[in-house]
């Protein structure tokens, strides 16, 4: 197989956003994400929720390091100071790398 | 004084099981379900109404619900200001410039249990009251700047669930009218106020969850949240009573002003004025307001609209 | 021209709100729900009709449905394979072979507005007719070839929700009869206009976004959507009126003809024929369709039975 | 005999879709709404009820049921021991010296439809006996020792959803009465069947599920799951006849005493004695024991109840 | 403690497919299983759809390398140009790892 | 951008146990966690019921090396002999590592 490396980025951040999140990452080069619903607790209180917007989604990006780090940085500038957010990294083993 | 409504009952039930931290959800999806039914039955119920009425009558009336939702928020900001950074006040005014459904529904199963009419036309001020306190939010948080995006925030506000649903159900009842709606009434009418009792025991249990960060910020929220919609109930029963609607109608004009949004405004608060902490605007309109209208506030309006058409008469 | 029935009113609102990309969804929890509870409120009526009728005067008419279902999608298949590859055709033929339990529902709340009666056993059709065009389907795209694992797809059309709700609703309502199933008629049928009515809802905002898809791809899916509904109603209204049904009975077996399946049929090709787009087929079914059944075939297929059977007569 | 009932039938057709691994369910968020409305339900209607009652003539017969729901699991070990580990042999005492509000719910409708009355105070019963066993069954697993949190216990049991919803619906009923009840009738009662047909559409596939792992448990708890329901059932008889109950209440006793407990007691279990197996107790209770109940064991508890008042007359 | 290496898989595919997957993966030597549900958008297009089966399911898989391998190769063969799906793998450390 | 690494500790258990366990592995030092629903199969059997408490919950907490160690090692000890539970542990590259 033609295997390679791809960096897998999960994001896990109040739903409130999720449309305009989304929007972002493909304006900075994703080419596709998935999104699951989640429930937390961190810095800013329990979010819990499940009425309207106030839970927690949690999305993966599966991309080239490049693409990674702008959306990285990205979401550092615009959200991290006023929402309910945390981001991490890790390298995974791709099939098809082209894809990502 | 009367007994208390069972809805209410369900919403001291939620109230308590939350307080002592029971292990007691309604699941997201029934909770979804519940308002989207409410903000239909609303709607729908309106429309019915409307469909024997002239839309001339109704112009004048609009106006002056719609400056009551600019004056109120304008009013409650700087009493916020006092304590509060720029945006949390912007914030909070808008939510109480704004209406509340579930408290309105409650209203309205007040007055049926106790036979009193109102104007037909009501639901729309209650779509009408939405939105206009969200801009004076925006526009006090920002001021005139160009950062907002007003595009992407009309989006929000004209799509969003309260507005679709609500307005929808208003065209639909006013379409169809009694004899066509007869067939969904089973739905949308009969179950009306069981679903309001499910809804008010999560609105219980939410509220409680709400209470404990207030705990956290103090006692001004605490004392906002019930000042502010006795005065805005006021306001809502003066305007009421100026326009020369019915006792009813003067009591659910007051209760619209007097209830807080916490639904609508929030989520357009998170997009436009992010720097806002939500905590702090939920706590104070569901922790604080939406119990004190539900326990308090909706007989009181009852009695504040009788007074004000007999001090006026 | 009558006004449009209220549940087709709440079609067009989740179609508006769906094409203007509102922040509506109706939570898949609830969609199941009422699908599953559709699904039983038609068999159980069935079946308690059913109860008054002997089994022997159906087993012609059945047959002859069930011809009917065979011949349906063989003779879109060759239109179909005039523009797309051989899968695609096959599945798309598949799903016009079948049926839609939405739009069946529409149209029997549009017989039951207008007081027009009906065979109790047409729900016994909507069950028989929902398998034989998969079968047919598959063939198309396999030939008869033993690369299908049958065994595993007739478990999932035979055991498919369609087929276990509606034919379980039928014998539990023939069972119970007209008297035991009083009691759970509160739930079943005076809701079920309600409940059809928020199922349009999402079916709107459903076809809503499939009409996106459409676009994609062209016109030819567009132009099938509608010209093969309206010629399947000629044939399922011939076979009505052949069968002796009355002009509720060809109308209803009219508007199955039209119907294209959206539930169990993309299911089944899923697994049978993976290589067909699914997109094609549910951009055809629901995007052109269900909306143009919905708000035009229905009454359209009335119409169409009286004229049958007047010139019949 | 009579006809099944038709819940019964929906009971019968989820059995029979799950055994042959049809592809349904009812989506979790349903499932807890239809158990939470019939907690609900249960609860608003013996507490209409119960307005209309003094309590000081039911402390006795609360005491005489507390000591069955001590008695049973007790009764239950030693058989169980002999077959099983120390944990599991508690556990499923637990099991069954509580209750299980599903069957009860189907008694109740049993008892309607053949029009035969019972006391109103019943389902405080239902609340009362689902605790007292847990505690037995927690005793007999870990002796007298201090091992067991007792407080997070209490939380658990006392905060559970059976009892606030229960015991809080108990509460509203009796606060709002008959006449403030009314206008939540719509769901809460004339929805009460169709609920509860879904919700045994639900436990039949449920108890599919349960009965395969059963068949890797062996025959033991296959008997258990049968006789002791039906020894049960005669201690529960006998208790509702001597506190003088009418023949629906000690029918409806029996029943109790004869149902074991699939949602609080597992909870309940799981955190106190988490080496007991819960696919044992599970299998038992809802593979064996919750089927016979409903097929055969409420109408067999009826006839029971007939016969105890006639030998004791 | 005894710690050991073994492959994370995760799988992100059409929940139509859920019930087939599954049983072929425990086929090929997997131990274990955990799904969730999920939605997301990648080269077949936006899928959020929550009616139906038209929504996406998130699969891990817990085991040794050769099973992974396996796995891997078989939903290339069988399901990668009909359905879709993404898949990647990393290595994680677990407890107990005879278990895997 | 100021980047560390930090541990990942993925368990996926019973949800019968969920408010136990994110109360001890507060205790134990985590900041935060993330929760979803989920539905399995492993050495007890199959778990997707989604009644009552029968499901799995997937729980993440991102946190430093000796907290993971500490987590890890009180649920071997405390739940594993009696509760369908699996662990998993990776590095990732975190932002903002003080937060966690
Ligand atoms: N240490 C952590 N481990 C796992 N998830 C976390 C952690 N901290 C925060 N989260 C998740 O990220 C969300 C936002 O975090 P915060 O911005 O810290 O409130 C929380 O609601 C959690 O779901
Ligand atoms: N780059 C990506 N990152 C994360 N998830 C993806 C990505 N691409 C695809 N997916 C997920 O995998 C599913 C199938 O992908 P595809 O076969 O590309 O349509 C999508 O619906 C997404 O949920
Ligand atoms: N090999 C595996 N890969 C992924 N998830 C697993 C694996 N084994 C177990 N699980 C998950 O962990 C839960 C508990 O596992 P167990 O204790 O083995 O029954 C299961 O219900 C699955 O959700
Ligand atoms: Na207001
Ligand atoms: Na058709
Ligand atoms: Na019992």
């Amino acid at each position: 197989m033609s295997n390679e490396y791809r960096k897998l980025l999960t994001v896990i951040t109040e739903s409130a956003i999720e449309r305009d999140l989304l929007a972002d990452m493909e304006r900075l080069g994703a080419h596709g994400y998935t999104v699951t619903d989640a429930r937390g607790k961190g810095s800013r209180g329990v979010r819990d929720a499940h009425w309207g917007e106030a839970g927690n989604i949690r999305i993966e990006v599966l991309c080239d390091d490049a693409t990674a780090q702008a959306i990285a940085l990205h979401l550092r500038t615009r959200y991290y100071d006023n929402y309910a957010m945390i981001l991490f990294m890790s390298e995974v083993h791709v099939l098809r790398p082209e894809k990502f | 004084m009367p007994a208390l409504d069972p809805v209410v009952l369900f919403f001291l039930l939620g109230l308590a099981a939350g307080l002592a931290r029971a292990d007691l959800r309604l699941p997201g999806a029934i909770y979804e379900f519940l308002s989207m039914v409410l903000l239909l039955a609303i709607g729908l119920k309106g429309g019915v109404e409307l469909a024997r009425q002239s839309p001339a009558e109704l112009l004048p009336q609009l106006g002056a619900v719609l400056i009551m939702g600019i004056v109120l928020p304008l009013a409650a900001y700087p009493v916020l200001r006092w304590r509060l950074a720029r945006p949390d006040a912007a914030s909070i005014a808008a939510h109480y410039g704004s209406v509340s459904v579930g408290t309105f529904a409650v209203a309205v199963a007040f007055l049926a249990s106790h036979g009193i009419d109102y104007e037909a036309h009501i639901p729309v001020f209650v779509v009408l009251l939405e939105m206009p306190a969200i801009v004076v939010g925006i526009l006090l948080a920002r001021g005139m700047g160009r950062q907002t995006n007003w595009k992407r925030l009309g989006h929000e506000v004209f799509l969003g669930k309260g507005m679709v649903l609500m307005g929808g159900g208003l065209l639909i009842g006013w379409a169809a009218g009694p004899e066509g709606m007869r067939p969904l009434g089973g739905l949308f009418f009969d179950l009306f106020k069981g679903f309001l009792a499910l809804f008010l025991l999560e609105m219980g249990l939410i509220a409680a969850s709400q209470m404990s960060s207030l705990r956290r910020h103090g006692a001004f929220l605490a004392v906002f949240g019930i000042v502010m919609p006795l005065l805005s109930a006021l306001v809502g029963g003066w305007v009421g009573w100026s326009l020369g609607l019915s006792i009813g109608g003067t009591a659910l004009l007051a209760t619209l002003a007097a209830s807080a949004s916490y639904i609508a405004v929030p989520a357009a608060m998170r997009l436009a004025v992010p720097e806002a902490n939500p905590t702090l605007s939920l706590a104070a309109s569901l922790g604080v307001t939406f119990p004190f209208n539900v326990l308090v506030g909706v007989p009181l309006y009852l009695d504040l609209a009788r007074l004000i058409h007999r001090l006026g008469a």
